[in-house]
């Protein structure tokens, strides 16, 4: 019967597509896996728990609801990815120290009370992500 | 209604749209903190005001599709629900959760909640629209998977509809994909890679699986057309959905530290979204345009509509539009993101929510249909909301374009508060179209209390 | 995908036992979601085929080059085994229009056959390819060459369980002359396989 | 569409593959080259959709995509060859 359209058949192509694209999926994330060990700088992670503890710092003062990491999260305040490289570690102990600002009409960050060694550890963060293979985004420095 | 247990429907549709309010309001607080930086600091800064005004949005948007559920699945199976019981104490657990969470997130300092909540137990938190304490994380699968069995159950000693079958595999699927919520490891790559396996399959995969029954199940009941016909075109769109969208999650592999064949099959896949999004738009005009009755809910037609044509611009044009790999080099987490989002979860998710209860609402209440004027009030809200969707779209998307330029393409780049300066022009007009949007969500509201004749559901 | 078609399958006029030489003449054999299907797959791998040409026009040396590591040979017999694929589907509707029933079932497992022999040539040559350590990261022009032949292997995969699926109801006796719809659905879908591997081969393996 | 003649069909296109693979095992190379094969791959795909998916005489829409296809991909990738020649 040419040109019949049964509902049975939408069915199964329904059921086949979306196995069929599940698991092309599944193979490109398989070999993701086998590549991302060049590109995700995992050996720094071993090597120093001090980035461990700089996410668990950068998770739970909800760093993400603010800025962006790697272009992820909120576009409030600036891309934090390369942000190691574009002020250095100084820069940035300092100016999470000073906040916030209180300068009236402007965007505010509050003040977040680490201590010295968190503010390490939220540094060697931060160079960790900036380290990531990325393609080479952000366009520039100001991210 | 046909089936007494529908009725549980109704507590959901209504904490669905408080919901939306807070959303909304929360939203305006936002908005204004891109202008005004030190709005309401620091009672509430604009993490608090986000994850607020994101989280609000989640919840609502799942409890419209539970009550959704709960209102087709009896008339498709043509049975009772297996427990109305169960349904209305879910009910309450999912709102006392939802309560206490923002309650935590507005009165307690994040790393606090963090540490009062077990975060250190399995750390979870902290990451984008996953911000949700460890209790609440667990509450919520507990809340689906209580939700799922109802809902199964009463399919599967009932008549099992495509339509059903469709809904069922979208909340399955979101309560499954939901499950890599708890996976967060230390390697930023994985974490991001596996995070958006919530948050792409969830919105580009799982949930037009829902968003497409709700819409097929109003169109049978304002049309007339064969239930016969409006299955198959179900059927093509969610499949193409799911062969467009399974692998469109690529495009957001390009600059997270994945490899590089990403850019191509992300944009190849992504590139393809669009498709059934126009499929749906098609689907919707066709079928209102063959429909065998006038239906007395001319809102519900109205919604269902703008569904169709929404969520192709929201999700497919303005997806479209920054989704291959060269373009989102540039455009990559800038206000063109937000844009998109804006439209899209509006276009989508929020509009077929209001179509399922602006159809099912007024049957809730013992009417086929609303008075005229209450059903002119609720269009001219559909207008006012969406048109101010619109332009909150269009005002990032300019503003977008303008800090793209600004920030990563002019000759000496300015940093990226500096270009925040430059475009507070479009922030304001963004924001005076979101007032505008709680207008219309306040003559929404209204409409419901208008009151009129009536005929009998 | 063409809406006036979905609707058309819906006009009485044209349902079985209606349809006569109308509807036959006007719709493609087998069932019309698998056209649907067919044209989002020929849609996708388009758009790939496209982005391989405009990206080779970038790299013309690279590709040039690399091309010559691939194994033309296998390239060239795996053609023939999907077109020996396609001829036997061919025959196997034939015959069962015919009402040979037995005979349309041997073809389908011909044509079975051949697909299991594309996809262990398919095996040898990616097993040199992953022991020489290429993978998808390697260079762009093994990006694409993986990418490609991947995506099409996986539904010569499909395609042969659909035919598997056809062919066991075919033994059954499923289908006749009178009713033969499924059986030309899959038909459809594996001939699909066939005429995107017969742009395929040419462009990734031999044009230069 | 009898036996013989897909018999015939698939002689042709076994034909075409060889003279494919005989012009890439002689290192042919250039716009010729590539014309040539385009011009088999266009014949090989033509037979495919007319003969053996049987979209011959059933109108012009489906014929129309699927041929549409293959010469609209097969022009393209012409296009880009003959610009980076």
């Amino acid at each position: 019967m040419a040109g019949t359209f049964t509902t049975s058949m939408a069915r199964n192509m329904f059921f086949g597509g979306t196995v069929f694209f599940l698991l092309v999926f599944l193979a490109l994330t398989f070999q993701n896996e086998q590549i991302i060990p060049q590109r995700d700088q995992r050996a720094q992670l071993d090597a120093n728990p001090a980035i461990a503890a700089g996410k668990k710092l950068w998770e739970t003062n909800q760093c993400i609801g603010c800025h962006t990491l790697l272009g992820e999260g909120a576009y409030f305040a600036p891309e934090l990815g390369n942000v190691y490289k574009r002020r250095g570690p100084e820069f940035i102990k300092a100016w999470i120290k000073t906040q916030p600002t209180n300068t009236p009409g402007r965007r505010q960050m509050p003040q977040f009370n680490f201590t010295e060694q968190q503010l390490d550890e939220l540094v060697a963060f931060l160079k960790y992500v900036s380290e990531i293979n990325t393609s080479n985004w952000p366009p520039n420095i100001e991210g | 209604m046909q089936y007494k247990s529908q009725a549980v429907a109704r507590l959901y549709f209504i904490a669905a749209i408080g919901l939306f309010v807070a959303q909304i309001l929360f939203g305006l607080i936002m908005g204004l903190q891109y202008v005004v930086g030190d709005f309401l600091f620091p009672a509430i800064p604009f993490n608090v005001a986000r994850m607020v005004h994101t989280n609000a949005l989640i919840v609502w948007l799942l409890m419209g599709f539970m009550g959704a559920a709960y209102y087709m699945v009896p008339e498709e199976s043509e049975t009772e629900l297996f427990s109305p019981k169960l349904a209305v104490l879910m009910f309450w657990v999912f709102l006392a959760a939802a309560a206490l969470t923002v309650l935590g997130y507005l009165l307690v300092p994040y790393a606090g909640l963090a540490k009062m909540t077990g975060n250190d137990l399995l750390p979870t938190m902290g990451r984008e629209f996953l911000e949700q304490p460890l209790p609440t994380k667990v509450g919520i699968v507990v809340v689906a998977l209580v939700f799922l069995f109802n809902i199964t159950m009463t399919v599967l000693k009932g008549k099992k509809t495509a339509i059903s079958l469709v809904l069922l595999l979208g909340l399955w699927g979101l309560a499954l994909f939901f499950l890599f919520s708890f996976y967060n490891p230390d390697n930023v790559v994985k974490d991001k890679f596996y995070w958006w396996w919530v948050v792409h399959l969830w919105v580009e995969g799982v949930w037009e699986l829902i968003l497409g029954a709700i819409l097929a199940f109003v169109l049978i009941k304002v049309t007339g057309v064969d239930r016969e016909v409006i299955e198959k075109w179900l059927y093509v769109i969610v499949t193409l959905t799911l062969i467009t969208g399974i692998i469109g999650t690529g495009h957001h592999y390009y600059w997270i530290g994945t490899p590089e064949y990403w850019q191509w099959w992300g944009s190849i896949f992504s590139a393809l979204e669009p498709i059934p999004f126009f499929a749906m738009t098609l689907f919707a005009f066709n079928m209102v345009n063959r429909r065998r009755r006038e239906h007395p809910n001319k809102a519900a037609t109205l919604w269902a509509l703008g569904t169709g044509v929404m969520s192709f611009l929201g999700a497919g044009v303005w997806g479209f539009l920054h989704t291959l790999a060269p373009v989102n080099f540039y455009t990559h987490g800038t206000q063109i993101t937000a844009a998109h989002g804006h439209m899209a979860f509006y276009g989508a998710y929020v509009m077929v929510v209001l179509t399922m209860i602006s159809y099912a609402m007024p049957i809730l209440r013992g009417r086929a249909a609303n008075p005229g004027k209450a059903q002119v009030a609720e269009m001219w809200a559909f207008w006012l909301m969406t048109v101010s969707i619109v332009f909150i779209t269009l005002f990032l998307t300019a503003a977008g374009i303008l800090q793209i330029w600004l920030q990563r393409v002019a000759a000496t780049p300015m940093s990226f508060m500096d270009a925040q300066d430059q475009v507070a022009l479009f922030y304001w007009m963004r924001e005076w179209a979101g007032v505008v949007f709680l207008t219309g969500l306040v003559v929404y509201i209204t409409s419901f209390f208008v009151k009129g004749e009536t005929a009998k559901a | 995908m063409n809406p006036g078609q979905l609707a058309l399958a819906e006009t009485p006029a044209l349902r079985p036992g209606f349809a006569i030489g109308a509807a036959h003449s006007r719709q493609p054999p087998g069932d019309l979601a698998i056209w649907v299907f067919i044209l989002a797959e020929l849609l996708a791998f388009g758009v790939f085929f496209i982005s391989y040409a405009v990206t080779r026009l970038h790299n013309v040396a690279l590709f040039d080059a690399m091309q010559l590591t691939l194994d033309r040979n296998a390239g060239a017999l795996n053609t023939v085994l999907l077109i020996a694929g396609s001829w036997c589907v061919a025959r196997a509707v034939a015959a069962i229009k015919a009402d040979r029933r037995a005979a349309a079932a041997d073809f389908l497992l011909g044509a079975i056959a051949c697909g299991g022999g594309f996809l262990v040539v398919k095996l040898f040559e990616y097993s040199a390819k992953f022991e020489a350590g290429i993978n998808l990261a390697t260079n762009t022009f093994y990006m694409f060459y993986l990418s490609l032949t991947f995506f099409h292997f996986m539904h010569v995969i499909l395609g042969m369980v659909i035919l598997l699926a056809v062919w066991l109801k075919a033994r059954h006796g499923a289908y006749s002359a009178a009713e033969h719809h499924g059986m030309e659905t899959g038909a459809s879908y594996w001939h699909m396989v066939d005429l995107v591997w017969l742009v395929l081969f040419p462009l990734v393996y031999v044009m230069r | 569409m009898n036996a013989r003649q897909l018999d015939l069909i698939f002689a042709a296109l076994v034909i075409g593959t060889g003279i494919t693979w005989w012009l890439g095992e002689t290192g042919h190379a250039g716009p010729a080259a590539v014309v040539a094969i385009l011009a088999i791959a266009a014949v090989k795909g033509m037979l495919i959709i007319r003969d053996f998916m049987a979209l011959r005489g059933i109108g012009f829409f489906w014929p129309a995509m699927v041929m549409g296809w293959l010469l609209l991909v097969q022009g393209i990738i012409l296009a880009t060859y003959w610009k980076g020649h």
